[in-house]
């Protein structure tokens, strides 16, 4: 139980991955596939920031420690705690996962904006965004191979 | 003989910025090109970008000779808390291919987009092509796992595009690039789970405190996941053997250009990035280490030879048989690094410029080609060396790298990998190899005997040789082959002084 | 004083919650479109009107409160106005409110304009 | 303390309203069920700014406002392209909007 | 100390995820295109929500209007255009992808259960790197949010490869649907019609307020959460909104597509520009400490920014802002561009079909 609750959000995390991956490998509809592909990368993105977070910390935007917010946080959690792992006396979570997630977030959107259009091009190529009548239909082009226009 | 020790190529102030200028100048070259008012003017500026970005790889080479690992540090931060450029001899020489290879497929550009591509897109897609220039110059450069990630997808988001833009000539590159975009980001996918979970073992995203701090660890299932993450990423994005489902398609229907563009250098780069991983990061011993090499890389290695050797001798387009031995010769590049000796590294670190160049021929030979003719299968080609005998000769210099004639670089490269597997006593590589290179002579020899040897059909359209702007950089290609074939010390010791360079740190 | 005011506050977002509860029990329930867009719509507004309040209540007065009324403003700028959308392209979508005695819960008609005939 | 049940009980009005986005059935109860989620998201994440002491957080409860309500207009055109386009093929009622 | 505190933040992560993977498997079963985009919107929204729990506001701010915003408009462009439903597959076909993902899982939670625990502060990953930033930004950078010093400074060289993906995207979409005769067509069917006066008078209202909010969040990134590639979402959405509302041709008029091309590319020119600025005053790559000369710093009163010994925060500080500003553009014009692209499309696929 107890190391269930310490990795639950990397179990989930995987579990959301397999589901992006099973999409991927499944179906066959490109769009449906770009879902999962689109889902496979936001949960890595999920995997990033479990391991970023720091257990009764806050947001990485700096806070003095006198203020009201900060008195309050620093209230809920042993002084001990504080001392050992907060700077100035706050306890912040690990920002660096947040940076390459902001960026991997990014790859994400551009990498689904190219890979619709290519599948709305597809569409419009072949009347279908079915990978197998797709296929059925690039056999008979390789067979007449016809030359270009 | 060129000692790069002594090549002084730009003045020190540039040369100390070379590094990051690289990847700078392809990258503004793209900004330009993109706002250029016509295809000619993007294609002036892509050739200039090229060409200087090919220069500052030539300035960095020679200084990576002189001081054998270049760190640059960006935004004046010390890593790990910056990003630091790290180059050894190993980058450089694959810089100094991507800006050659990219160069000579910039000049070549100007006449065969005008074939291939619609006329309105080729301001755009100058532009995609100088980004993947730059993106992978970053890629091999960069000393930060996660920046790596960034090059990656840098160097691939566009080319998808530019490889569907193939679609004009051919609707199959639309699947194709669709496949090759799944694929692509699957394996950049992993190969970020892969460096999440090293992150999380080691807390650091540079390469060489990763290093470092993975020799004090224990070998934990968590570094083991980051080793098969990015082994099985990088190894989609470098086509490794029952991974490389996407490149036939890709390689075979996209423009000439991006053809012989990503044929000889985007899979490299990720094969240089997996072996940077598998013998700088990974120390020795922790995760899979040799093992892993010798019974899942090298048997896989074997089976891509083998298996797609003889798809390539079944094949019946001619663009496909190429893209299929780009698979198999992947394929003799990883058993040379199996050998986990600084000789078979080295030996593989030559095959990759060895393979670089004659693809690059034989794709850009059939760009040539394609400019007269849209032939696509191997019938077609009946005959043609009478019409276009300057191309198809340089076509035929690639094709006898490829099987390994003396006095091609492919030869050296061939040989030096038998050399390193004997001394390591691998004898069953040497079989395989040769096995490997009777299959390509097999289907090198239709292709040349079709070319050369047999008429052309008659009513069929009559090939013209190719123009001037093609023939040029076709036989700056060709006569590199030769020309390392015969002095190969240029890129032999780039690869050693890297592949010694990585060695000796760990023994 | 703040005490009285944080209690209160609290109360109003307690009724806030239980109010959005209600409508999306409203949501579950109900027969037809219409009459789940009528219960969304009503507790977003309603329930986003008290929480926020509440919310006011509690804070210090200033930066905050005024952020607060700027969320209340676009809820209420947006929510209606994205339920009135919905409603119309329902209707010229061809659904049609159910009007009489019905006893199937949540059995629609099948979408019409979810086929792809190719 | 009763900020707590706040969040407690937008999380079950949450609960519920994915069980009617994922049941559907017809696109137009998806598309209420996104878009109360979202009304309801705000308020969360508005009310997790008190809950974890960071108000200034409000921000991003903003945000979303706006953005859902963009992105309920963008379903709406959706269906409006839909059902433009049905007159001009609506034979025997069946839309061949894909054709 | 490493186990994870029982709070209300764990039991809201909790819940959240429960959320999510319900949300996954529903995605994974439905055949309708559109509901698995519905679904996958909801599923940024509480996985936005899980990012504030998280205490990732910046991530949090960029899945809301990434995920929530711009993929799904995109998405119902590129279904708009193709086939609504998929292909029931026999259950046989799904074997093998279900072994692979069971595979790729299993291995995964192999490797998972020797991470460290959920939380722990003493993890190598919360205690390098991560926790260096923490530290030094105050006196290296002086910005108050220590993700966007790490983002826009210390690893400033990763945002401008993000920009560049940003700005390959921009050129890969446009290369595939902004061209061809049927994509300079007139939308005359493009507005919503008499029946949504209520729709045009919020929309007026809330462009203006929308372009000013996306300033506040560009100009308040380094204060609080938010920064150039959110404040570029944003500031699209309006545009989108724009078009959505009043047709795109009027969109089209107001923002043409060779304009917004050019804002992407002078966003990237931008950033690598202040990068070369840096090299140029004798500093690193992007290297903002040396992005003033000596004689601009000398020009600068002293005390304005409290604290003479750090001068470099001047540099520091309008780096920042001149690099956000330059992912601002970029990101703000490719949306855009990406929409015109689809939504362009749209338009003749309708008009197409009502030719045939």
């Amino acid at each position: 139980m107890n190391w269930l609750a310490a990795h639950f959000n990397y179990v989930v995390v995987v579990i959301l991955m397999m589901a992006g991956l099973f999409i991927v490998f499944s179906t066959g509809n490109l769009i449906k596939r770009m879902i999962g592909l689109a889902l496979f990368q936001t949960s890595t993105g999920l995997f990033y920031i479990s391991l970023g977070k720091v257990s009764g910390a806050t947001s990485a935007i700096t806070l003095d420690a006198t203020s009201v917010d900060g008195k309050a946080l620093a209230a809920q959690l042993d002084p001990a705690y504080v001392e050992r792992f907060g700077v100035d006396g706050v306890v912040y979570s690990n920002p660096l996962p947040h940076v390459l997630i902001l960026t991997a977030i990014v790859v994400g959107v551009a990498t689904l904006a190219v890979g619709l259009a290519i599948a709305v091009r597809v569409r419009e190529a072949y009347g279908t965004v079915e990978a197998d009548e797709i296929e059925a239909l690039s056999r008979v082009t390789a067979e007449q191979a016809e030359p270009a226009p | 003989m060129i000692e790069l020790a002594a090549l002084y190529v730009a003045p020190p102030t540039l040369t100390a910025h070379a590094p990051v200028l690289a990847i700078a100048v392809p990258l503004l070259g793209a900004c330009a090109a993109a706002l250029a008012p016509s295809g000619r003017a993007s294609w002036v500026i892509s050739v200039i970008a090229s060409m200087v970005g090919a220069w500052m790889a030539l300035a960095v080479a020679g200084e990576v000779m002189r001081e054998n690992v270049i760190i640059y540090q960006l935004g004046g931060f010390a890593p790990p808390a910056g990003i630091a450029l790290r180059i050894d001899a190993m980058g450089a020489l694959l810089a100094l291919l991507i800006g050659a290879v990219g160069t000579l497929g910039a000049i070549f550009s100007g006449h065969s987009l005008v074939a291939e591509v619609r006329p309105e897109k080729h301001t755009l897609f100058q532009a995609g092509f100088l980004l993947a220039q730059a993106g992978l110059v970053g890629l091999v450069y960069t000393g930060d796992a996660f920046n790596a990630f960034v090059f990656l997808e840098v160097s691939s988001i566009g080319t998808y595009a530019l490889v569907a833009a193939g679609e004009r000539r051919d609707r199959r590159a639309l699947p194709a690039a669709f496949n090759y975009l799944i694929m692509g980001t699957l394996g950049a996918t992993f190969y970020v789970i892969g460096v999440g979970f090293l992150y999380a073992a080691t807390g650091t995203l540079n390469m060489a405190d990763m290093a470092a701090r993975l020799g004090t660890l224990d070998q934990s299932a968590a570094v083991q996941a980051g080793f098969a993450f990015i082994v099985a990423g990088l190894g989609l994005k470098a086509a490794m053997f029952p991974l490389h489902g996407w490149l036939p398609g890709a390689y075979a229907h996209g423009p000439s250009l991006i053809s012989l563009f990503l044929a000889a250098t985007a899979t490299k780069a990720a094969i240089y990035l997996m072996a940077r991983f598998l013998f700088e990061v990974f120390p020795d011993g922790a995760a899979f280490g040799e093992a892993f090499l010798d019974w899942v890389l090298a048997p896989l290695a074997a089976a891509a030879v083998i298996i797609c050797s003889a798809q390539a001798v079944f094949s019946s387009e001619l663009r496909r048989m190429i893209a299929f031995s780009s698979v198999a010769q992947v394929g003799f590049i990883f058993l040379g690094f199996s050998i986990a000796s600084a000789d078979g590294l080295s030996a593989a670190l030559f095959y990759i410029v060895a393979h670089g160049l004659m693809k690059a021929t034989m794709f850009m030979a059939l760009g040539g080609f394609a400019i007269s003719v849209g032939a696509r299968r191997l019938n077609d080609f009946a005959g043609i060396a009478r019409e276009a005998p300057w191309t198809a000769l340089a076509f035929a210099i690639g094709a006898a790298s490829l099987v390994g004639t003396p006095l091609t670089m492919g030869f050296l490269a061939k040989w030096q990998i038998i050399e390193a597997a004997i001394a390591s006593g691998r004898v069953w590589m040497v079989v395989v190899m040769a096995a490997g290179s009777v299959l390509a002579v097999i289907y090198v020899g239709r292709m040349v005997e079709v070319m050369f040897f047999r008429e052309a059909v008659p009513g069929a359209p009559r090939a013209k040789e190719s123009p001037i702007g093609v023939l040029v950089p076709l036989l700056v290609l060709a006569g590199l082959s030769v020309w390392f074939g015969i002095d190969a010390s240029l890129p032999q010791q780039l690869a050693q002084s890297g592949a010694a360079g990585l060695f000796t740190v760990r023994p | 004083m703040v005490d009285a005011l944080n209690w209160i506050g609290g109360g109003f977002i307690v009724a806030g919650a239980l109010l959005s509860i209600l409508g999306a029990a409203g949501v579950l329930r109900f027969p037809d479109v219409y009459t789940r867009i009528h219960a969304a719509s009503l507790t977003d507004t309603g329930g986003a009107t008290l929480m926020l309040f509440g919310m006011g209540l509690l804070g210090p007065f200033g930066l905050i409160t005024l952020k607060l009324f700027l969320v209340w403003g676009f809820v209420m700028l947006t929510s209606p106005a994205a339920s009135n959308a919905l409603a119309n392209a329902a209707y010229s979508s061809g659904h049609r409110p159910r009007i009489g005695n019905f006893q199937i819960v949540g059995d629609d008609e099948p979408e019409p304009s979810s086929k792809g005939a190719p | 303390m009763l900020i707590g049940a706040g969040v407690a009980g937008l999380v079950v009005a949450m609960s519920l309203m994915i069980v009617r986005a994922i049941m559907g059935p017809s696109h137009y109860d998806r598309i209420l069920a996104a878009n109360s989620f979202g009304t309801k998201t705000v308020l969360l994440l508005a009310l997790m700014g008190y809950l974890f002491g960071r108000p200034a957080f409000l921000d991003i409860a903003l945000v979303y406002a706006l953005i859902n309500f963009v992105t309920t207009i963008a379903l709406m055109k959706f269906f409006r392209y839909r059902s433009l386009a049905r007159p001009l093929t609506a034979a025997a009622g069946e839309n061949r909007a894909d054709g | 100390m490493t186990a994870p505190i029982l709070d209300a933040n764990f039991a809201l992560n909790v819940a959240l995820l429960l959320m999510l993977v319900v949300l996954a498997f529903a995605v994974v079963r439905t055949r309708s295109l559109l509901a698995a985009i519905l679904l996958l919107t909801v599923f940024s929204l509480v996985s936005a929500t899980w990012l504030m729990v998280m205490d990732a506001a910046d991530v949090a701010f960029t899945e809301a209007v990434v995920g929530a915003g711009i993929s799904t408009i995109v998405a119902l462009g590129a279904i708009l255009l193709t086939r609504g439903e998929v292909v029931r597959v026999n259950w046989k076909r799904q074997v093998v992808p279900g072994l692979l993902a069971v595979i790729v899982g299993g291995m995964l939670i192999y490797a998972v259960s020797a991470l460290p625990d959920f939380g722990d502060p003493a993890s190598p990953a919360n205690s390098h790197v991560g926790r260096s930033y923490l530290e030094t930004t105050k006196h290296d950078i002086g910005a108050p949010n220590v993700v966007t010093a790490v983002l826009g400074s210390y690893r400033g060289f990763d945002t401008l490869g993000e920009t560049v993906v940003i700005f390959a995207a921009c050129i890969g979409v446009a290369l595939m649907l902004g061209f061809g005769p049927r994509a300079t067509l007139a939308p005359a069917v493009d507005t919503l019609g008499d029946h949504h006066v209520v729709l045009r008078v919020v929309a007026k209202l809330l462009i203006p307020l929308i372009i000013l909010f996306a300033l506040y969040v560009q100009f308040h990134g380094d204060l609080g959460a938010g920064g150039g590639f959110q404040a570029g979402v944003i500031m699209a959405v309006a545009i989108i909104l724009h078009a959505l509302v009043f047709g795109l041709r009027d969109t089209m008029a107001a923002v043409p597509a060779r304009v917004a091309r050019t804002v992407a590319v002078l966003g990237v020119v931008l950033y690598a520009g202040v990068g070369i600025v840096c090299i140029a005053n004798g500093g690193g790559f992007l290297d903002y400490d040396y992005l003033f000369t000596p004689q601009v710093e000398a020009m600068i009163p002293p005390g304005l920014l409290g604290d003479p010994d750090h001068v470099h925060h001047w540099g520091q500080h309008f780096g920042i802002l001149f690099i956000e500003l330059g992912v601002l553009m970029t990101v703000a014009a490719t949306m855009v561009t990406i929409f015109y692209g689809f939504a362009g499309r749209t338009v003749d696929a309708i008009e197409a079909r009502a030719r045939t």
